[in-house]
């Protein structure tokens, strides 16, 4: 009983939706330590996302994180589309064809896409990106079930996300602002953490 | 929010609708994805000049495109990089057979999408990533230095260099020279507001000014009390100076850029200023640009830029150009 | 105040310095009393042209003087007509026998001044007060129509004429013709603030605008909610169009001009929206110009200025001009 | 026992002195109904006045009328500049070559300058400019002495200045705003009771 394209298709429905929910409170964040457009990034390219799922019905699911790759690719922009696009992109590769994805499966994903992410941006943990969200989650992403693996990943992303605020950025444009980046929550670990979260909560119904 | 729009999600597109319509003679918008294209592309046996970033700065990029300097812009969101498929987009309609430079400003999400754009593409491409600013410090706990104000030289050197006849390398090299020689820095009184954001980017008192400013509303390096002109342009020039440094004897163009919001009447005001403390230090300003090329939506404030000039970018910079923001020579 | 000056009273004064030093190929600035010449001035046998008005509206006109435009420019201070002895060094170092066309904009202060120089010029002149913006009644009741958008075809024509060797007769009927078919229109979001006011010229809320704005900071014909850029333009140009009027068939130059702290991006974007209103009613954009180019120091709006073209005007217009703002043709 | 050359700079001298002290109330009027202006021109015409009292000294009031006249039209702009500087050299030239103004070269004086305003201007009383001050202070100039006259004209002029405050202008820039212009005092009316006031007074010294 593992996860299928069309379970992945209403986990990223799921994603869309929350971060239509938070896109503001993303704005906000990226205004205060970067250039306030995180959020309308995030939700230009998850609505192309609901778009493009409706046009195709990919039937695997590394067709669908594929097609999830390009559209955030081709729709994104900024810092985000290029990371998000390539972590989707090597979660495609790393998942080959199998049609339904067991826990192992799903760990093996989110490990490649954090390795696309640290392969594209080059950024370490503490340097106040999505990397402080993503590598905790990876680390944490065990158990049995998926509903289990994806709680306890969600679980250390929203952690993860939430440590970033003292920290001082090194990487991304929140870098240019020193050490008055410190006090203020990375846009994009908390982007990372609420997708995790919406995987989490469908993979638990 | 004070802005003439219908909507903040179709701002661009709609602006590229007006742009094509007002330089028609110049330029070709591609609405899907967002390109524009100098008229005449593409140009048999010349290299290729491609830039772009993210909408809001105009003139740059597509007030540049044009004989002499740009053959493609590619206009991303409203301060958000372009995405690769606009690049290569721009890559295809502007071949002629000699490759394309890409000049890429430096911000983590530009950088990514032209890597991946030349990563796709099937001409010959080099790629060349400006970061003039003097405000961010370039170590290694940073992404680097932004590109700023030098883009626009360096936009307009490469593609009279291009449009001479040089091959991609020749192009290449003396694009490395422009960005090795450039510097700028900015400030701002008063912050730009994104209209999807619908307030203000940063807030300052009316009695602070933020200084080493980006040109996306991103905060500075510091906020201090609000100055007057001489104050301004000192604390601009300076750190420009020392850092490449510039010496007594060199020749520069000096490019003082409004970001937006600041009137002319200012800007010849701080113009005259900078050209005052420069020639105390016996820097011969050979050539100058003074307007509102690289802004930053309607964010009052400006930057100076410097460019040691040797005799061949002096030339390359007085080489006819014909663009909606910078036309001479023709 | 949020301004890059040293000094409210010093404004002007140091800002020509900039405005000299940056355009030396272009201009010449004499500092007392404040006049900006044409760098060869006098042109033996051609009819001066001749402008001025308060400053703070820059790159009118300074940034207008140049071969094929404006041979001087008359700055008053800060939205403050010029005095007459301005306007008389102004005839004297331009005279080249042919006598000049004084072009001034329709405000008592203006015409009072210019009017008094007039009267003591040695030379032959002929004045034109150019009254186009329609968001004044023209009646015995008020001082007339304002001179605003309307101006920069103005110049650029009567440039054009002059400089093909007309007369001043001839020149001052094309004068006539500009001024009997220009029709402008403008608006606010957000007023400027003069520099030795300190402080905005009006107070706006957040959601409403001025309509029918002039470009001294004066309030305009009504204050009304904010619109959407449709609705703006829509605003804008129902009333030029009824106007003069202009109908079907009609070819037009349309002049899309930001009043100084609003973005390419939006005026772009507007510009678009005002091309295909014209094109519904079948009236033809022959050429346009978008820009800021009649500024009211940092206010943020717009204006639309349509100017119905005959063959000639039209072939004046396309005409070379080399000025600071205005380039083509060489 | 007439008005001298000295005593006329002695007053103008005054006239600056006041001018500079309702320099910003004088902004403030003209910012709402007009352009904000008339303050800073009439404070910098008025200051180019003294100056070019202490760098000549014209010894006749002809002459002192005369120069005041073209400092003003040289220093001021905008629609007071020539307007004032028009009522000056009227007023020199309605003076003649007296060496000491008498009560009637006084009215004739301030006569003669309120028709070089009308004829510049072509403004009627009632429509909001400084006609509407001077107009009645030229008519209520009257009086035995200077002091008396000059005392009788400021008043008037005060008055008319305060009857500005309902009429929709008619004239200048504040004719721009129709309806909106009323309920506003004329800046240029204002100026013309202040001057007059300044004249009074060292009359009255
Ligand atoms: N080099 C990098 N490696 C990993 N993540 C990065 C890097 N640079 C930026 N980011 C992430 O991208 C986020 C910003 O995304 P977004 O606002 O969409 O792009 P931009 O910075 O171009 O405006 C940051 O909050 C950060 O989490
Ligand atoms: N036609 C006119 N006749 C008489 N006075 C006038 C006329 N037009 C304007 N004024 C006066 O000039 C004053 C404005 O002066 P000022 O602000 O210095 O000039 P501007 O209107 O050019 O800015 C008005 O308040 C009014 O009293
Ligand atoms: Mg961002
Ligand atoms: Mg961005
Ligand atoms: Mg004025
Ligand atoms: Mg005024």
């Amino acid at each position: 009983m593992g996860c299928t394209a069309n379970d992945l298709v209403t986990a990223l429905k799921a994603a869309a939706a929350t971060i239509e929910e938070h896109r503001v409170e993303l704005i906000q964040l990226d205004r205060v330590i970067g250039d306030g457009d995180h959020g309308e990034n995030m939700d230009r390219g998850f609505k192309a996302v609901l778009t493009a799922l409706d046009a195709n019905t990919p039937d695997t699911p590394a067709a669908v994180l594929k097609l999830v790759a390009t559209t955030l690719i081709s729709k994104v922009g900024g810092a985000a589309g290029p990371l998000y696009g390539t972590a989707f992109l090597r979660a495609s590769t790393a998942v080959k064809d199998r049609a339904e994805l067991e826990p192992a499966d799903l760990t093996e994903a989110l490990t490649a896409a954090l390795g696309g992410i640290v392969a594209r941006g080059k950024a370490e943990p503490g340097d106040k990106t999505m990397v402080d969200a993503l590598d905790p989650a990876v680390r944490a992403a065990k158990g049995d079930t998926a509903t289990e693996l994806l709680a306890a990943a969600a679980a250390a992303a929203e952690t993860g996300a939430d440590a970033t605020v003292p920290l001082v950025a090194r990487k991304g444009r929140a870098s240019y602002l020193g050490e008055r980046s410190a006090g203020h929550m990375d846009p994009g670990a908390r982007s990372t953490a609420l997708l995790l979260r919406a995987f989490a909560e469908v993979a638990a119904r | 929010m004070k802005k003439i729009i219908n909507d903040p999600s179709t701002v661009v597109a709609e602006s590229l609708k007006g742009l094509e319509l007002a330089h028609g003679d110049l330029l070709t918008v591609i609405h899907d994805p967002a390109v524009i294209v100098r008229a005449d592309a593409p140009v048999r046996g010349k290299v290729a000049i491609i830039s772009g970033g993210g909408s809001g700065h105009e003139p740059m990029h597509g007030g540049l495109v044009g004989p002499g300097m740009l053959d493609a812009a590619c206009p991303g969101a409203v301060f958000t990089s372009p995405t690769p498929d606009q690049v290569t987009t721009a890559i295809e309609k502007t071949d002629g057979g000699a490759g394309a430079l890409l000049v890429v400003k430096n911000y983590t999400g530009d950088v990514l999408n032209f890597e991946t754009a030349a990563e796709l593409a099937e001409t010959e491409v080099r790629t060349i990533v400006i970061d003039d600013d003097v405000a961010v410090k370039d170590s290694t706990y940073t992404a680097g230095r932004r590109g700023v104000g030098g883009t626009v030289p360096l936009e307009k050197i490469t593609g009279a260099a291009a449009a001479r006849g040089d091959d991609l390398d020749a192009v290449h090299a003396i694009a490395e020279r422009v960005v090795a020689n450039v510097r700028s820095m900015g400030m701002a009184l008063a912050a730009p507001t994104v209209p999807h954001v619908g307030e203000p980017s940063f807030d300052l008192a009316d009695d602070e000014m933020e200084v080493g400013i980006g040109i996306h509303g991103e905060p500075g390096r510091a906020r201090v009390p609000a100055e007057n002109a001489d104050g301004i342009v000192a604390r601009l020039l300076e750190p420009i100076l020392e850092d490449l440094p510039f010496a007594e004897g060199d020749r520069v163009l000096l490019f003082t850029n409004s970001m937006g919001a600041t009137p002319l009447l200012e800007l010849y005001l701080a113009h005259g200023i900078a050209e005052r403390l420069l020639a105390d230090r016996g820097i011969v300003v050979a050539r100058r640009l003074v307007g509102p090329y690289v802004t930053s939506l309607e964010m009052q404030g400006m930057s100076l830029t410097l460019l040691k000039l040797d005799d061949e970018l002096l030339e390359l910079w007085d080489a006819p150009v014909r663009t909606a923001a910078l036309r001479w020579g023709n």
